[in-house]
């Protein structure tokens, strides 16, 4: 908690900032989903949002607290199945306009990420979920944003296991592996911004929020992070902490 | 008319799951487990058990934590805020009692759908440059021997239409030997009707041997035919129909009840300790005699304060 | 038009007597459809009629005029898609529980179909509806039959073009180029049923209609049938008559 | 809310139809042909288009007697009693005016569905044998200068996770530039929904660039949303909605109103002639400024005789 918002309010709301009206936003839940339905709350009231279950554009009345909760069922669009969700992913006539919005326990510098083990694959240490729908939507939408605590544990040059990939070994190399598109644009952390050098695709800092600086975000990635380009996002604005705290989430279901 | 499909759990159960049966859950998350037929899977000790799954949670951790599985090929085992990786699958797959082989929600998706085809394999770029691809759960030899396994995990293949190389991956087809659905209507005829989300429970059906379906209201198979541009499946692909109210407790089902979210957390607490987990698959499935035990033991009243609203499909929180 | 019924009612009452309870009928609309029908009405109540259109086991409370008829759709199983109804045939679970009723213009010795084009495909003589499902139930379910009018120009030994594979060139040929299962049975016609040999896949006769000899059938076909085991097909009763004139198709919307 | 997507029929057709432009039709024979967006094509004078269909009748019929259509990949051209081959259709192919290239039904959807899928093909084993593979109605030459038609008609191919050689075909993904829909219910957000068979209604607009839907009922958005599960497409799919009570006539939709089969008979007979099928564009179509004066047309009183049983989705014919 830094000076009167906390760390997990600062991320939400510079996810939100940077969705737009016209934005079909693919999501999860949790924090991301707090980031998006903030942003269609205030800015953004016509952005669409959609779940791989297969619900598009529900009222989202309530928090849904996983992508297969009734709430994400009610009023929507539409309400089918994984597969609808997927091909509206994979089709190249609406997967270039999809936002995805990602996670993982680990990223590298291009941004693939692992959420399947850690240590080794046949023995690991510890096992995580896996992929869910996080490959599909890392391999199949226009463009990707990813949340994660900035710890250097989690910020690595080498991933136990890529289940999502992301820029996979830096520019090109998706198109040579056969992805038709996409790729990550922003990693939004605990303590800042960061996208990607569009000659490398290697990560780089490209904004801190005002309670972290560049060179402690620096010590908190485990690999080599541009940060000299490096602007302070601006604190969040009284608007933007009441509607997350007293619209979007008034019960504190996912804020703490 | 036909009535034969209608029987009880125990019955549908035993006459179509066996040992080292390779089979499907519906549902998703916190939504429509098939809950009711996983305790009775339970309650017979059917173990060796392969399981094919998009994104399992609660009723394939208690199949894990029973000792049934054997075989699991997933593409998630967690159930949200309710447990960020589920208990039992972890302990399992970390202690080797468990062999995993990993996939995407959309490649086992796409798995069932080849197999509701009846083709080998569809293709799909998702996944292409990750370790789904490269990184096998089982080894060609071990796929020899089980005959439910794919020969090949993925194989990525080139698309022959278009004179410009263009890689994509195909994925084999998923046909379990039976897959285990919780549907809010079904008639004894063995129409069904999913209202809300439907997942992947379509495709998993048809892609099955037999399905088995419980459901919370059973109807007269004239009324799903009334409108039956709604209905989910044709009766032909149903083997067995059990009426089942609150068979997806504690998951959800839309419009009848909400999931219970303080039974959720406190099996997440229960299932971190074997003791604890022990006891709680003692008191809630095998020193009971059949699922209505279960429904009973929750309670009239806990379960009445799960009730969704009808026109929001779940129930509303308290502020 | 022979004795007290015509050849459109004897081989409409040939295929209803060869459809049983638990059958799952694979129809288009015209006479099989009446054949059907008139089981499912008789004999037959459990059998279970369906089209490619998606609509499985329909009320058929009066006769479709096509597959697309809302006739197909009212009482039904399940109303879906045509995708359904192909994965239904394709699925190696239900596929080959279906018997599947077609029809062609022209016919050859191994019970392969057109009804396409009549002369050359680029430059037709006569243009033919094409496929339709008749080339994907042919090709997909377990057992298929065929109706035809016979006449010598529509039994030939050489198509002008294979729209539905029969048993192709013979014993073997469908698996050796894919087929999974499958292949005609019985080729009921105006005349007479046909059977295929069971170690060369040709057709023979197998018996003949009341009013037609073996001889003048042999007349009738294109190409050399053996017609030496063929036995006399009863007459239709009283009782089939019946059915099917007054319950089946009253207003003779098929008959006519 | 967004409400530009309401449109006249008139409008829609000239933003989103041009010539060159290659369209698919839904519906299916005698049921739900989109012909109110057909005549405007025609009023329009639309021509050199490519259609891609499953099985074509009443609307695709028109089009090809306009002299409209240029390359046709369709499974089946006839409208079962009132049409053993569609008139114009067959005139077209017999005289050379209309190339065509046939697929099956089963095969057409596949390609609809890989088309809405995002993948350039899909396997099957339909058609393994016969002439619809081997016989192409375009040469590799023609396909390489129209850009919407693939590369290779069908291609036979093995299924690589069989180390025992198994062939299977797989059909190209069919994407159109434009999908018109006639169905029972639109919101002017463009969510729709079709009540009955759905055809390949879904893939097809799945599949295409922009979708033009017209309906027999425009309703709030909000009452399409509250069984959402009903829905057929998003809205997001939906470019263009058109509201055209009887827009399919003279096909059915089911529901609303009976196919016309007076109507349908006499087309048979005026589209065998050259000059009377001319006299038939012009009187129903050309010489009218919208499909709201063929309506008027055709008549109340008429039109009045063809209403369904909302029971049994069709008119009972009378005894």
């Amino acid at each position: 908690m830094r000076a009167d918002f906390t760390e997990m309010e600062m991320m939400t709301i510079a996810c939100a900032r940077r969705i737009g009206n016209e934005d079909i936003v693919f999501c999860g839940t949790g924090l991301p989903l707090l980031g998006a339905m903030m942003a269609k709350k205030t800015h953004a009231p016509n952005c669409v949002i959609f779940f791989e279950t297969g619900a598009l554009d529900p009222a989202l009345d309530e928090i849904p607290l996983t992508v297969g909760d009734s709430r994400v069922m009610h009023g929507a669009s539409q309400n089918g199945s994984l597969l609808d969700a997927f091909f509206y992913m994979q089709n190249s006539r609406t997967g270039p306009n999809v936002l995805g919005i990602l996670s993982g326990a680990q990223i590298d510098p291009y941004g693939n990420l692992n959420s399947t083990v850690i240590g080794d694959y046949d023995k690991p240490d510890a096992r995580l979920p896996g992929s869910g729908g996080a490959c599909d939507v890392a391999s199949l939408v226009g463009r990707t944003r990813i949340f994660m605590k900035h710890e250097k544990r989690r910020f690595v040059e080498q991933l136990d296991y890529m289940t999502s990939p992301g820029w996979l070994r830096g520019i090109g190399s998706r198109s040579e592996v056969g992805l038709p598109r996409g790729g990550p644009e922003l990693v939004i952390t605990t303590l800042g911004v960061l996208d990607f050098d569009e000659s490398t695709r290697r990560m780089r800092l490209s904004s801190h929020y005002s309670y972290a600086e560049p060179d402690g975000i620096q010590e908190s990635t485990g690999f080599k992070l541009d940060t000299s380009h490096s602007k302070e996002e601006e604190n969040p604005t009284l608007e933007e902490l009441e509607a997350l705290r007293e619209v979007v989430d008034p019960l504190r279901l996912i804020l703490k | 008319m036909v009535t034969a499909k209608l029987m009880t759990s125990s019955e549908a159960i035993s006459k179509f799951v066996c040992a080292s049966s390779s089979i499907s859950l519906g549902g998703f998350t916190v939504n429509r487990n098939p809950m009711a037929l996983v305790h009775e899977i339970i309650r017979q000790e059917i173990g060796n058990l392969h399981v094919m799954m998009h994104s399992g949670s609660q009723a394939l951790d208690l199949l894990i934590g029973a000792g049934l599985v054997r075989f699991l090929e997933i593409a998630y085992g967690a159930n949200g805020r309710f447990a960020s990786t589920c208990i039992r699958f972890r302990k399992a797959v970390q202690d080797g009692s468990l062999q995993v082989e990993d996939y995407s929600n959309f490649q086992m998706s796409l798995r069932f759908l080849a197999g509701a085809m009846g083709v080998p394999y569809l293709p799909t770029y998702a996944g292409l440059g990750s370790d789904i691809i490269s990184k096998w759960g089982f080894s060609k030899k071990q796929r020899s021997t089980v005959e439910s396994l794919p020969n090949e995990k993925l194989i990525v293949t080139s698309n022959p239409f278009n004179s410009i190389p263009e890689q994509l991956v195909i994925v084999p087809a998923a046909n379990p030997d039976v897959t285990l659905l919780h549907v809010q209507q079904a008639s004894a005829e063995g129409l069904i009707r999913i209202e809300g989300l439907a997942f992947a429970d379509i495709e998993q059906a048809r892609a099955a041997e037999h399905v088995i379906v419980t459901c919370e209201e059973l109807v007269p198979s004239d009324q799903l035919r009334k409108e039956s541009w709604h209905n989910s499946l044709p009766h032909l692909l149903v083997d067995a129909v059990v009426h089942h109210p609150y068979g997806a407790h504690p998951t959800a089902c839309f419009l009848y009840y909400d999931y219970d979210a303080a039974h959720l957390n406190d099996y997440r607490s229960l299932a971190e300790d074997d003791e604890s987990f022990e006891a709680y698959l003692t008191r809630h499935i095998t020193s009971l005699e059949s699922f209505h035990d279960y429904v009973k033991l929750i309670g009239t009243k806990h379960l009445g304060s799960l009730l969704a609203s009808k026109e929001l499909g779940y129930a509303r929180r308290e502020h």
